[in-house]
C-alpha cells in the first residue's frame, strides 16, 4: 500500500519525464510517436482534472445546502444555474426528447426523496436532511420540463451547444456580460486608488510611477496629441516606447530568465521525485 | 418590428446583459445582496459552460467516440489507460482512494516537466541570452540602447542573486537592478490601468450602444 | 548517406507536354536572387545538391541550390514514385520564401561555402485517390527517391533532374547538443545543492528587507493592542506561492505568540486553512503558549473571488489590523485588499509572483517581497534543504547568465570594431553565441 | 487651507467613481476623434501578414474568454478581414474553454459581412477549403504538440462536426508546420507556450495580440524578435484596425478605435489624480511633522 502511495507516483513521474526529456533530442519516428500518444493522454486527462474542479465546486455548495450553512441561498442559485446551464448544453430537445427526460428523472428522484422523508420522519429525525436535495431537483427537474424543453423546441433552431442554441444564447449573454464587468469593476478601484493609495514613498516607488504614468499617457492617442518636446522630434509615445523596448525589456527579461531558471529547478524536482507537493499533501 | 428589425431573442438577449452588467455594477456602491446573487449566478453559469463544453469537444470524441464508434472503425481499447487515469484524477474526491489520483499526477505533471526542461531552454532561455549579447554599436543609439539592455539585464538578475549580501558594490549595483525592476513594473503598471479601463469602456459601449440605443430607443 | 549529385552526371528525365526538361547547368556564380528574367526565358538552378535532410526521422530530403529569379518565379519539386513523378507541394513557392543555407545552421554548420543558397524541402508528394480527391502520402525512411526540380517563369515551366537520395532516420539530433549539455549541468548543480543543503542546512542566503520589517510589523501591533492579519493568498496548495506563504506564516506565528498579540486569518481555501491551523497551532506550541492559540481565528470565508475580498475587507475595517501580510499567489483582487489595508494606516508587508499585481503592492505597501524573494524568504525562514539547494543552484545558473551575456557583448563588440578597423578577420568572433544558439 | 488637504484626500469614492463613469461614458457618446498612429509593434505584425503569398495558411489561435473581448475580439476580427482579403487561408482554434462561442461569433460575422451595395465581402468561401474553425480542446500544450503531428488526428472534427480528415485544406496542411504564420490572440499567458511548443518547435513566425495586463511582459520576447509583431491592448487593436482599414470595410468607426477617447481620458484623470494625490500628501505629511515638533 505504501508503495501504491508514495513510491509508484514517483516512479511514474520519473519515467514520464524521464521518457519525454529524452524524446526532445530523438528526431525518430518511434520517439514522436511517444510524444503523440503522451499528447492525447493528457488531452483525456486534463479532461478529468477539469470534471474534478467542477465537482468539488458543485460538492461544496451542495454540502452548504444540505447542512443550511449560512448563505445557502446563495448556493441554491450557483446549483441550480449549473443544472439549468448544463442541461441545456449538454441534452437536445430534437431528435430525441433527452432534455425532457432528464428533467423528468429529476422529478422522479425528487418525488422518491420526499416518500422516503415521509416514512422515516418518525424513526429518523436526521431524515429532514433529504428535503433540501429533494426541492432542489424538484426545481431542477421542473426547470427543465417546463422551461428549458419548450424553449429548446420552440425558440431555438439548434440543439446543444451548436451556435443559435439555447445554450449559446446564455454564453453570449450572461456569462459574457458578468464575466466581462466583473473584471471593469477594477477600472473603479485603480482610479480610487489612485487618489488614496498610490504614494511615491519611496525611491523605487517612485521610480515605479514615473515609468506607470508615461506609459499610461504615451501609449493612449493623447500622448501624441499632447505634442512634441519643444525643439526636439520627442514626443510622449517615443519616450514610452523607449521605456518598454530598453529598460522594461531589460528587466523583464532579467525577471524571466530567473523564473526559467526556477522553472527548470522545479521541472527537475518533480522528475526526481524531490519536489511532491502537486500530489496534494497527506501521507 | 420597431426594434431597428432585431430579432426578439437578440431584444432579451441585450436586456438579460444589461441587467448582469448592472447587478455586478452594483459592487461599487457596496457589497451587496444582489451582487452576491450575481456572483453565484456567474459561478453556476460558468461551471454549467465548461461542462458542456469539456463533454462535447473533449471527453466524446477522444474518450467515448473511439470506445463506440458510430461508422464501424475498430475499437481503440488503448484510450482506457488514459480514461482509467482520468477517472482516478475524479477520485480525488473519495478520500479513501484519493491517493489514486497521485499516479495520473505523476504522469501528467511529470510528463509536462520533461517537456518543458528541454523547450524552455531552447525557446526562452538561450534565446533571451543570445539576444542580449549585441555589440554595442556600430551606432550610439543602438551601442546606448544595447548597454541599458545589458546593464538591465545583468543587474536585475544580481538583485535576484541570494547567495551575496546586499551590501558594498553588489548592494549598489543590486539598488540599480531594483530601479530597473520598478520601471519595468511601472511599464506593466500602466498596461494593467489600460486594460481594466478598456474593460470598462467595452461595458459602457455595451450598455449605451447595444441595450440603449438598440433595445430601448430602437436606433441603429 | 548525403547523396551528392553533380548535375553534369544526371541523366535527362522524361516531361509532360510543354514543358522543358534539360539539366541544369554546374554554373559557380551565386546569382543575386531578385533578377530581372527576360519574357519567355525559364532561369536555371546551379550548385544543385540532393541530402538526406540530417537529424530528423527520414521523412524528407532536402535540395540546395541557387537560382536567379524574379516576382513571376516560382519553385516546385517533384519525386520518383512508381515509375510517375508526382508533385511535392501543390503551389509552386516564391524563392525568397524558402530558407537559405547561411540561415540554418541546423543543417549546414554556421559557416557554410555558399550561404546564399536556397533550400527546398521534399518531404511529401501528392496523389489523387479515386474519387478525384487530392491524398497527401508521406516520404519513407529506407527508401530511395528520384527527385527534380521544377521551374516556373510566368506560364513557362521547365523540370531539372537533381538525382536520388536515400532516406536515413536519425536516433540523435546532433543540432541540440548545447540544449542537453545546458539540461544535465544544470540538473546536476541543482541536484548537488540539494543533497549538500539535506547535510547542512546552514547555507548562506542574504537578509531579504521585507522580512525584516515583520518583527517591527507585529511589535507595532502589539504596543498598539490591535490584532496581525495574514493572507495566504487565494489559491490552492497546488500552487507554489502558497505553500511559501504558509511556511512564512508559521514564522509570524512564532513572534505574534511570543509578544501575546493576536492573529487572524481568513483563508481562501478548505484545505490551505485546515493547514493553516496545524502550522500556528505548532508554532504556538513551539513558543511555548499552546493556550493562547485560537483555532476560530483561522477560518474559512468563501471561494469566490469578490466575495471573499469584501468580506475580507470588512474584516479590516472592522478589526483595524496594525499589521497586514499579504503573501500568496494574489490575482485581480490585490488591489482592493492593499488599499483597504491602507485606508486604515496598517503596517502591510506583501509577497507575491504573480507579476502583474506586484505594481500595485509596491505602490500601496510598505514593504514588499518581489517574485523569487518569496521563495528566498520562506526557504531563509523554514531551512527547507529542497528549497535552499533549489535556490542556490538557481544561482549558479544565473551567475552563469551573467558572466555569458558580459563576455557575449565584449566578444561582439570588439567582433564589430574589427570589422570596421580591418583586423582580426581570421577570427571567428560570434563564437560564443553560435554555442549557444539553438538550433533546433 | 490644511483642512481642504485633509479634505481632499479623504474625498468620498463615490465622487472618483462617478468622474470615471463619466469620463467613460461622455467620449462614447460625444466622440472628441483624437487622431493617433500606428506603432512599430503593431505595424510589424500587420506587414508579415500582408507578406505572406495568397493561399498561405494562417493558424489563428483564439485564446482569450469574454472578460478581456473589447481588447482581442476586434483583434479578431480586423485580422480576419486582413487574411481573407489577401486569399489567405486561417485555421481557428481556441485552447481556452469559453473562447469558441466568441471566436465562433467574431468568423460569422466576418464571413457574412456586406458591402455598400449588400453584397457579401468574402463569397464563396467554403469551410475546410478557404479556412477551416476547429472550435476548442483542452490541454494548452498538449494541443499545440498534437498539431504539430497531425491536424485530423488532434482535431477529428472541426466545431461543425465535420470530418477534418476528409477536407482539402488538411490534405494540404496536414500538420503545423505546413502553417505560413501563427497569430495567437490570447488574454491569458498562452503565448509563452505557443512560443516553445509550436512556434519554436516548427520553426513558423509568430506574432501575438495579447491584453494590455501581459503586453509589457513580452516585450522581451518582441525585442529579441522571438514574436515579430506585439499588439497590446485596446489601443494595438485600435492601431490595427486603422491598418487594415476597418472604417471603411465596416462604413462605421470599429469597436476598438471608438474606445480610444474614453481610454485617453480615464488615463488623464488617473495620472492627475497620482500626481495631485501625491502633492496632498506630502503637504499633509509636513503639516504633521510640525505638529509632532511643537507638540
Amino acid at each position: 500500500m505504501v508503495f501504491l502511495k508514495r513510491q509508484l507516483p514517483v516512479i511514474l513521474a520519473f519515467v514520464a519525464g524521464i521518457v519525454l526529456w529524452a524524446q526532445f533530442y530523438i528526431p525518430s519516428k518511434a520517439s514522436q510517436q511517444v510524444l503523440e500518444v503522451f499528447t492525447r493522454w493528457a488531452i483525456i486527462m486534463s479532461g478529468g482534472a477539469l470534471v474534478l474542479g467542477l465537482l468539488s465546486s458543485v460538492h461544496y455548495h451542495w454540502t452548504k445546502v444540505a447542512l443550511r450553512k449560512p448563505g445557502f441561498g446563495f448556493s441554491i442559485v450557483t446549483l441550480l444555474t449549473f443544472g439549468f446551464v448544463a442541461i441545456s448544453g449538454w441534452f437536445p430537445a430534437k431528435p430525441v426528447s433527452w432534455s425532457l427526460w432528464v428533467s423528468l428523472v429529476f422529478l422522479g428522484i425528487a418525488a422518491l426523496l420526499c416518500i422516503a422523508y415521509l416514512v422515516r420522519r418518525s424513526r429518523d429525525p436526521s431524515a429532514a436532511r433529504l428535503l433540501p436535495v429533494a426541492g432542489l431537483l424538484a426545481a431542477l427537474g421542473l426547470l427543465g420540463a417546463l422551461v428549458i424543453y419548450p424553449m429548446q423546441l420552440k425558440m431555438f433552431t439548434t440543439q446543444t451547444i451548436q451556435p443559435g442554441s439555447l445554450f449559446d444564447w446564455i454564453f453570449l449573454h450572461v456569462f459574457v456580460a458578468l464575466d466581462a464587468t466583473m473584471f471593469s469593476l477594477l477600472a473603479f478601484f485603480i482610479a480610487s486608488a489612485a487618489f488614496r493609495a498610490f504614494r511615491a514613498r519611496t525611491p523605487e516607488a517612485t521610480a515605479l510611477l514615473i515609468a506607470g504614468c508615461i506609459v499610461m499617457l504615451g501609449r493612449v492617442p493623447v500622448g501624441e496629441w499632447l505634442g512634441k518636446i519643444p525643439h526636439t522630434q520627442i514626443d510622449l509615445p517615443a519616450i514610452a516606447s523607449w521605456i518598454l523596448n530598453n529598460p522594461n525589456a531589460a528587466a523583464q527579461r532579467g525577471i524571466l530568465l530567473g523564473v526559467i531558471l526556477s522553472q527548470v529547478a522545479i521541472s527537475l524536482r518533480i522528475i526526481f521525485g524531490i519536489e511532491r507537493t502537486y500530489m496534494g499533501g497527506g501521507d | 418590428m420597431s426594434h431597428a428589425g432585431l430579432p426578439i431573442g437578440e431584444i432579451i438577449g441585450f436586456w438579460a446583459s444589461a441587467a448582469m452588467t448592472l447587478i455586478i455594477l452594483s459592487f461599487i456602491y457596496k457589497d451587496n445582496p444582489v451582487y452576491k446573487f450575481g456572483e453565484h449566478l456567474f459561478l453556476g453559469t460558468a461551471l454549467g459552460y465548461s461542462w458542456c463544453i469539456c463533454y462535447y469537444n473533449d471527453i466524446y470524441p477522444n474518450a467515448i467516440g473511439p470506445l463506440f464508434p458510430r461508422h464501424g472503425e475498430p475499437r481503440n481499447y488503448l484510450v482506457l489507460i488514459p480514461i482509467v487515469l482520468a477517472i482516478f484524477i475524479m477520485l480525488r474526491m473519495v478520500p479513501s482512494l484519493a491517493h489514486l489520483s497521485r499516479m495520473s499526477f505523476a504522469v501528467l505533471i511529470g510528463g509536462y516537466a520533461g517537456l518543458a526542461v528541454p523547450a524552455v531552454i531552447m525557446a526562452n532561455f538561450l534565446p533571451q541570452i543570445t539576444s542580449t549579447m549585441g555589440a554595442l554599436g556600430p551606432d550610439w543609439a543602438t551601442a546606448i540602447n544595447r548597454l541599458v539592455l545589458l546593464i538591465g539585464v545583468f543587474t536585475t538578475l544580481i538583485f535576484f542573486f541570494f547567495s551575496l549580501e546586499h551590501r558594498g558594490v553588489v548592494g549598489r549595483i543590486s539598488r540599480v537592478g531594483v530601479l530597473f525592476i520598478m520601471v519595468g513594473f511601472g511599464a506593466s503598471f500602466g498596461y494593467t490601468v489600460m486594460a481594466r479601463v478598456s474593460l470598462l469602456i467595452g461595458r459602457l459601449q455595451f450598455l449605451i450602444q447595444d441595450w440603449v440605443m438598440r433595445a430601448i430607443l430602437g436606433r441603429g | 548517406m548525403v547523396t551528392v549529385c553533380a548535375m553534369a552526371a544526371c541523366a535527362q528525365q522524361p516531361a509532360g507536354p510543354g514543358a522543358g526538361v534539360e539539366a541544369a547547368g554546374a554554373a559557380p556564380a551565386t546569382s543575386p536572387p531578385r533578377a530581372v528574367i527576360p519574357a519567355g526565358e525559364v532561369p536555371v538552378p546551379h550548385n544543385v545538391v540532393l541530402m538526406d535532410r540530417p537529424n530528423d526521422d527520414g521523412s524528407a530530403a532536402l535540395v540546395v541550390f541557387s537560382m536567379a529569379g524574379d516576382e513571376a518565379t516560382r519553385i516546385g519539386a517533384e519525386v520518383l514514385v512508381d515509375g510517375q513523378w508526382q508533385k511535392c507541394v501543390l503551389r509552386p513557392q516564391r524563392l525568397d520564401v524558402l530558407d537559405r543555407v547561411g540561415k540554418s545552421p541546423a543543417y549546414f554548420g554556421w559557416s557554410p561555402p555558399n550561404p546564399d543558397d536556397r533550400i527546398l524541402t521534399v518531404d511529401r508528394y501528392l496523389t489523387f485517390d479515386e474519387h478525384g480527391e487530392l491524398v497527401t502520402n508521406d516520404l519513407a525512411a529506407g527508401h530511395t527517391y528520384s527527385v527534380r526540380l521544377v521551374v516556373h517563369q510566368g506560364a513557362a515551366e521547365r523540370s531539372f533532374a537533381v538525382g536520388d537520395v536515400t532516406l536515413h532516420e536519425d536516433w540523435f539530433s546532433t543540432a541540440s547538443v548545447n540544449n542537453l549539455v545546458f539540461c544535465v549541468v544544470f540538473a546536476l548543480i541543482i541536484l548537488g545543492f540539494i543533497l549538500a543543503a539535506r547535510r547542512n542546512p546552514r547555507l548562506f542566503i542574504r537578509r531579504i528587507q521585507g522580512l525584516e520589517a515583520v518583527d517591527e510589523a507585529i511589535g507595532r501591533a502589539t504596543e498598539m493592542g490591535k490584532p496581525v492579519l495574514h493572507i495566504n493568498g487565494l489559491d490552492s496548495l497546488a500552487t507554489l506561492s502558497t505553500i511559501a506563504a504558509v511556511n512564512i506564516l508559521g514564522r509570524i506565528a512564532r513572534r505574534v505568540a511570543n509578544y501575546d498579540s493576536t492573529l487572524l486569518v481568513p483563508c481562501f481555501d478548505p484545505v490551505v486553512m485546515t493547514v493553516s491551523q496545524e502550522v500556528v497551532k505548532n508554532a504556538y506550541l513551539e513558543a511555548g503558549r499552546p493556550d493562547s492559540y485560537r483555532e476560530d481565528h483561522i477560518f474559512f470565508l468563501t471561494d469566490q473571488q469578490f466575495s471573499y475580498t469584501a468580506s475580507t475587507c470588512g474584516i479590516m475595517m472592522r478589526e483595524r489590523p496594525a499589521a497586514i501580510f499579504l503573501l500568496g499567489m494574489f490575482y485581480a483582487e490585490s488591489l482592493m485588499l492593499a488599499e483597504t489595508g491602507n485606508s486604515i494606516g496598517a503596517i502591510q508587508i506583501a509577497g507575491t509572483d504573480a507579476q502583474a499585481q506586484l505594481p500595485f503592492f509596491i505602490t500601496t505597501c510598505d514593504y514588499t517581497l518581489i517574485g523569487e524573494e518569496l521563495y528566498a524568504a520562506s526557504a531563509y525562514l523554514s531551512r527547507e534543504p529542497m528549497l535552499l539547494g533549489s535556490l542556490k543552484g538557481q544561482d549558479v545558473g544565473k551567475a552563469f547568465v551573467m558572466v555569458i551575456i558580459v563576455v557575449g557583448t565584449l566578444l561582439a563588440t570588439i567582433g564589430l570594431f574589427a570589422a570596421q578597423h580591418g583586423f582580426g578577420q581570421h577570427f571567428n568572433w560570434q563564437w560564443l553565441n553560435q554555442l549557444i544558439t539553438p538550433l533546433v | 487651507m490644511r483642512s481642504a488637504v485633509t479634505a481632499l484626500l479623504n474625498v468620498d469614492r463615490r465622487i472618483i467613481y462617478t468622474i470615471v463613469l463619466l469620463c467613460v461614458a461622455l467620449p462614447l457618446l460625444f466622440p472628441l476623434k483624437i487622431k493617433f498612429s500606428p506603432t512599430r509593434e503593431v505595424r510589424d505584425a500587420y506587414d508579415d501578414i500582408q507578406a505572406l503569398e495568397p493561399g498561405s495558411v494562417v493558424l489563428i489561435s483564439c485564446d482569450y474568454g469574454p472578460a478581456s473581448m473589447p481588447e482581442t475580439h476586434p483583434m479578431f476580427i480586423a485580422l480576419l478581414h486582413q487574411c481573407f482579403r489577401l486569399k489567405l487561408r486561417p485555421i481557428i482554434l481556441t485552447l481556452v474553454p469559453d473562447g469558441p462561442g466568441l471566436a465562433l461569433r467574431g468568423l460569422r460575422s466576418v464571413l457574412e459581412a456586406r458591402d455598400e451595395q449588400g453584397n457579401l465581402l468574402y463569397p464563396d468561401l467554403k469551410p475546410g477549403v478557404d479556412y477551416s474553425y476547429l472550435g476548442y480542446k483542452p490541454g494548452g500544450q498538449a494541443v499545440m504538440l498534437g498539431i504539430g503531428q497531425s491536424f485530423t488526428v488532434t482535431f477529428p472534427q472541426d466545431y461543425a462536426g465535420d470530418s477534418t480528415s476528409q477536407q482539402p485544406l488538411f490534405k494540404e496542411v496536414p500538420a503545423l508546420g505546413d502553417v505560413a504564420y501563427i497569430f495567437d490572440i490570447a488574454s491569458v499567458g498562452l503565448p509563452e507556450f505557443w512560443l516553445p511548443y509550436a512556434a519554436a518547435r516548427e520553426k513558423k513566425p509568430m506574432s501575438v495580440s495579447c491584453t494590455a495586463v501581459s503586453v509589457a511582459q513580452y516585450y522581451p520576447y518582441y525585442a529579441s524578435r522571438q514574436f515579430h509583431g506585439l499588439v497590446g491592448g485596446m489601443k494595438g487593436t485600435a492601431e490595427y484596425e486603422l491598418l487594415t482599414g476597418m472604417e471603411q470595410i465596416l462604413r462605421r468607426v470599429p469597436d476598438a478605435t471608438r474606445g480610444m477617447d474614453a481610454q485617453s481620458l480615464v488615463h488623464i484623470f488617473i495620472v492627475l489624480s497620482i500626481v495631485i494625490a501625491n502633492v496632498l500628501f506630502f503637504i499633509d505629511r509636513r503639516y504633521k511633522l510640525a505638529d509632532r515638533r511643537t507638540g
